[in-house]
């Protein structure tokens, strides 16, 4: 179906004539046609590739044979027990990146959570779906997704104050790293002004759609896609810090 | 951090008699901070033996690498390449790491190059001092926080033998008293209770290979 | 030695030294250094002097760390000649194991009276890079034997098929710095359980009195016999050598001062005078239960000294 | 290797070092989202009064991440700038957290072993 629609889409590009090129009406319909699902495609196969690519760099993760773990089980390894009572939730929390840097790990949660959820149940990317689809997702309230976009957009500002604000920021951070927040906020910030029709909307809206285009094709080849290697990365590879039992490495 | 001490020169080199190709493997880890192993004495006792052998007219094929840490696997894991070319290899790491390197390369010879000494402190610029014999079961608590198992000559844990002497250990006249110390240091602190009370047997905890698994990662390893 | 079933209930041990001690006996006993080597004859030899002069007879283990003749063995050869031994036993040469299963060969062969020590270094003697044991140490040691005698059980807890009534003893150095330990290091040896106490060879006759004070003061000398131990000089050239080379020997110059105002020849004699003079004044300290006579390579004076010194006839209990 | 003792940094074998290791190295540094969310989990950061320069992301970027975008192409004083990052800033206690995953002390041990290469280490009697 996804090959039929951008047939189509190509097909109509095909035929306009070169002094329509560039008019607002030709990107309008671009972006809102064919580039939304050349988007959508690179993006997923994009992050299909390198996922597959990421983990053809590592291996199952072999442990040392010569560890005899029956001689550990039979007696205490080290001194004695001290049978100190369990800790609580706070202590334990407390060793935690949670415990560390509480405010940053939060505003990051809800940043993440709703750059997640946004975009997929807001009602007007619903409509859209469901026109070229048949078939949509349930959709928030406008209300509820303009709230969304506000605490989205508040911690996203809240990361660009702490990366020009903080020393430990401002020494590691690139221009690279401020592309790929706009990258990130640039959606969010057209989608939000679009809604409320602030400046020129056709405009407005035209850049919402390139930003979110841009933002899907940029997911596989910038840092975006430490979205799929946060996963692989805490619950697949070995490490000091793996969540579970990783089972490769590298 | 574990102090060691290079081999005599000729005991090295009778070993790596029957050999052509010798790879020496620094330690970048404690015994390069003790100036025995690190890769500045890789480099010292390459330029030695390559002038013995020359001496002997038995030129080798001598080359050096200098791993982060021979107690490591990962770190050991650069050594993969390198080794099998040799014919064998010498470790200047300390016993742990020459152990774990023979475990990786099983069927190389592997020769120390370092007699491994104590894990100490660094007492002043070259001068290393035995602090810890890791019998497992520490009693410095009571002994104000000198240790009779490191520092007294005969590991006693109830105060002085009678052999004391103006404060000296009774085998020479340079080494202090362990217990002398120990009674002197609780006395400044009022704590001489502490030694007043009958020490029972030692539980001696390193007649075995020990083995320690953090807490935090039992669950990893559980049902192996 | 064999004993009525009354008498092991009555004593600890039985053994002569403690019924000497118990009868209120001031005790006198010497001292016998094995062989370095399997000659019999010379235990012999240095035992028959000893015989009727002395209630027990400390046999050294290892002496300065030097191998000889072990301690048990010479000890039955006392024994057979008609000696009562006290196996002296050093943590120096054996772990614990060792340490429980002598002790049970010892007393099923009739030996009654143990000394514990921590031994001499290994350094000192003619095996300095022997790995010494030190297992456990001589404190350790004393409450070993003594849950051995009276609980009928084995360091580890298990029970013992006939446990070992030994008369336990322990060295004390009243002269080893620093002093004012030394009474407290007593302490912790009564409370171990040492029936008696024999102290280092005593020449230092200010620190003595102090450290037996002491001891009265704390209650200890009821708790526990002490014997003190007396060494003749047989020379100057021997005084000096206890004075400087000896660890935790405490020889003040007047004693040094006495010999070198004899002639050479009357040194050895002089070194006699002395020591019978200090065991005079210790018969009448309070608190000391008895002396332990210790003639360096000159058991054959041991008569002789036990005769000017008043000690005999020993009394039989 | 280390009998090198020459002025001059040996670029194939740098190279060579880093080609080695590129798939791991190439992921850790492009997918570090510049966070700072390790700074606290090193004890050396602590202890120097949370200076940025002791920050394990800031070591690995500049010291294995510096050779990796020169690709090998670094001079001596180059790689002896980079030791201070990957020596005198971390004692490789393998301690530090990234919320990835990624793994910050076995990069700054290769560049140390590329160090180590061209005669730059530590002389612990300097």
């Amino acid at each position: 179906m996804h090959c039929c629609e951008t047939g189509n889409a190509l097909t109509m590009v095909a035929h306009m004539e070169l002094s329509n090129l560039f008019t607002a009406d030709f990107i309008y319909n671009l972006a809102r046609g064919p580039l939304v699902w050349i988007s959508i495609l690179i993006c997923i196969i994009g992050s299909i590739a390198r996922t597959v690519q990421l983990l053809s760099y590592t291996r199952i993760k072999t442990i040392d044979p010569n560890i005899d773990f029956s001689s550990i089980r039979k007696k205490p390894p080290a001194a004695k027990g001290g049978g100190l009572p369990e800790p609580g939730l706070f202590a334990v929390l407390k060793g935690t990146i949670l415990g560390v840097s509480p405010v940053t790990i939060l505003v990051s949660l809800c940043f993440h959570i709703c750059l997640i959820i946004i975009p997929f149940f807001l009602l007007a990317h619903n409509l859209l779906i469901d026109d070229a689809i048949g078939f949509s997702l349930f959709s928030f309230s406008e209300r509820f997704s303009d709230f969304l976009t506000i605490i989205f957009l508040a911690c996203a500002a809240f990361f660009l104050f702490r990366r020009i604000f903080l020393a430990r920021m401002r020494a590691i951070s690139t221009f690279y790293d401020y592309v790929v927040l706009f990258i990130t906020v640039a959606p969010f910030l057209t989608g939000f002004l679009a809604y409320y029709q602030i400046f020129n909307y056709k405009i407005v809206i035209i850049l919402h759609m390139l930003a979110g285009e841009l933002m899907l094709v940029a997911i596989p080849f910038t840092k975006i896609f430490h979205m799929f290697f946060f996963f692989i990365g805490r619950f697949m590879i070995v490490n000091q810090h793996t969540m579970g039992k990783g089972s490769r490495t590298w | 951090m574990v102090k060691g001490k290079r081999k005599p020169l000729e005991e090295i080199r009778a070993a790596l008699a029957p050999y052509n190709k010798v790879l020496v493997t620094g330690c970048g880890g404690c015994v390069s901070v003790c100036l025995a192993g690190g890769q500045k004495e890789v480099n010292l006792l390459m330029d030695d033996l390559k002038m013995l052998f020359k001496q002997a007219n038995t030129p080798k094929h001598l080359k050096g690498y200098t791993v982060e840490r021979q107690c490591n696997r990962q770190f050991l894991a650069e050594l993969d390449e390198l080794a099998p070319q040799a014919e064998c290899l010498v470790s200047m790491a300390c016993g742990a790491g020459v152990q774990y390197l023979a475990e990786r390369f099983p069927n190389m010879p592997v020769f120390p190059a370092i007699n491994t000494i104590a894990i100490g402190v660094d007492r002043e610029i070259g001068i290393y001092e035995e602090k810890c014999r890791a019998c497992g079961e520490c009693v410095l608590a009571y002994t104000g926080g000198i240790c009779p198992v490191t520092r007294c000559a005969k590991c006693l844990f109830n105060g002085p033998c009678g052999g004391t002497n103006k404060g000296m250990c009774e085998i020479s006249n340079d080494i202090p008293c362990a217990w002398y110390d120990i009674y002197n240091r609780l006395k400044d602190q009022k704590r001489l209770g502490d030694i007043l009370k009958i020490q029972t047997p030692m539980e001696w905890r390193n007649q075995t290979q020990r083995t320690v698994i953090q807490e935090g990662y039992e669950k990893r390893y559980a049902g192996r | 030695m064999a004993m009525s079933t009354e008498n092991t209930h009555e004593f600890k041990s039985g053994s002569n030294l403690e019924k000497i001690l118990k009868a209120g006996h001031f005790a006198f006993t010497g001292e016998l250094g094995p062989p370095r080597g399997a000659n019999v004859e010379h235990v012999i030899e240095k035992a028959m002097p000893l015989k009727g002069m002395v209630d027990m007879v400390n046999i050294t283990d290892n002496q300065t760390a030097m191998v000889r003749m072990s301690s048990w063995a010479a000890a039955l050869i006392a024994i057979r000649e008609g000696l009562e031994p006290n196996y002296q036993m050093v943590c120096r040469d054996r772990n614990r194991l060792a340490m429980q299963a002598d002790i049970l060969g010892a007393y099923a062969h009739g030996i009654r009276n143990i000394l514990c020590l921590s031994g001499d270094h290994q350094q000192f003697g003619d095996h300095p890079n022997a790995k010494g044991v030190f297992d456990i140490d001589s404190i350790q040691l004393v409450a070993m034997i003594k849950k051995m005698r009276d609980e009928g059980k084995f360091l580890g807890g298990a029970e013992i098929d006939g446990p070992p009534r030994l008369f336990i003893g322990a060295a004390a150095n009243p002269f080893g710095d620093p002093f004012e330990w030394r009474v407290y290091r007593l302490a912790k040896k009564v409370q171990a359980g040492a029936d008696f106490i024999q102290t280092q060879c005593c020449f230092n006759m200010t620190k003595m009195r102090e450290w037996i004070k002491q001891a009265n003061d704390m209650g200890l000398t009821e708790k526990t016999y002490i014997l003190v131990g007396v060494t003749p000089m047989k020379s100057l050239g021997m005084a000096k050598y206890m004075a400087t080379k000896v660890p935790g020997m405490d020889v003040p110059d007047e004693i040094i001062k006495r010999i070198q105002g004899v002639d050479k020849k009357k040194q050895a004699d002089e070194g006699i005078t002395i020591a019978c003079e200090q065991i005079a004044e210790f018969k009448e300290m309070k608190g000391i239960a008895g002396v332990h006579l210790m003639a360096i390579e000159w058991e054959h004076k041991v008569p002789e000294i036990a005769e000017r010194a008043g000690m005999l006839p020993r009394p039989k209990v | 290797m280390t009998e090198q003792k020459s002025a001059a940094v040996d670029t194939a074998e740098v190279k060579r070092m880093l080609d080695k290791h590129k798939a791991k190295m190439k992921m850790s540094l492009s997918l570090c989202a510049h966070c700072s969310l390790c700074a606290e989990s090193c004890f050396l950061f602590n202890a120097r009064n949370k200076d940025p320069k002791y920050m394990p992301s800031y070591k690995f970027i500049n010291s294995i991440g510096k050779i990796y975008k020169k690709k090998g192409k670094v001079d001596k004083a180059m790689l002896e700038e980079i030791s201070v990052n990957a020596w005198k800033r971390c004692v490789l206690c393998t301690r530090c957290y990234c919320p990835f995953g990624i793994d910050i002390p076995d990069m700054i041990a290769l560049a140390r072993s590329i160090c180590r290469s061209q005669g730059v280490f530590p002389q612990y009697d300097e």
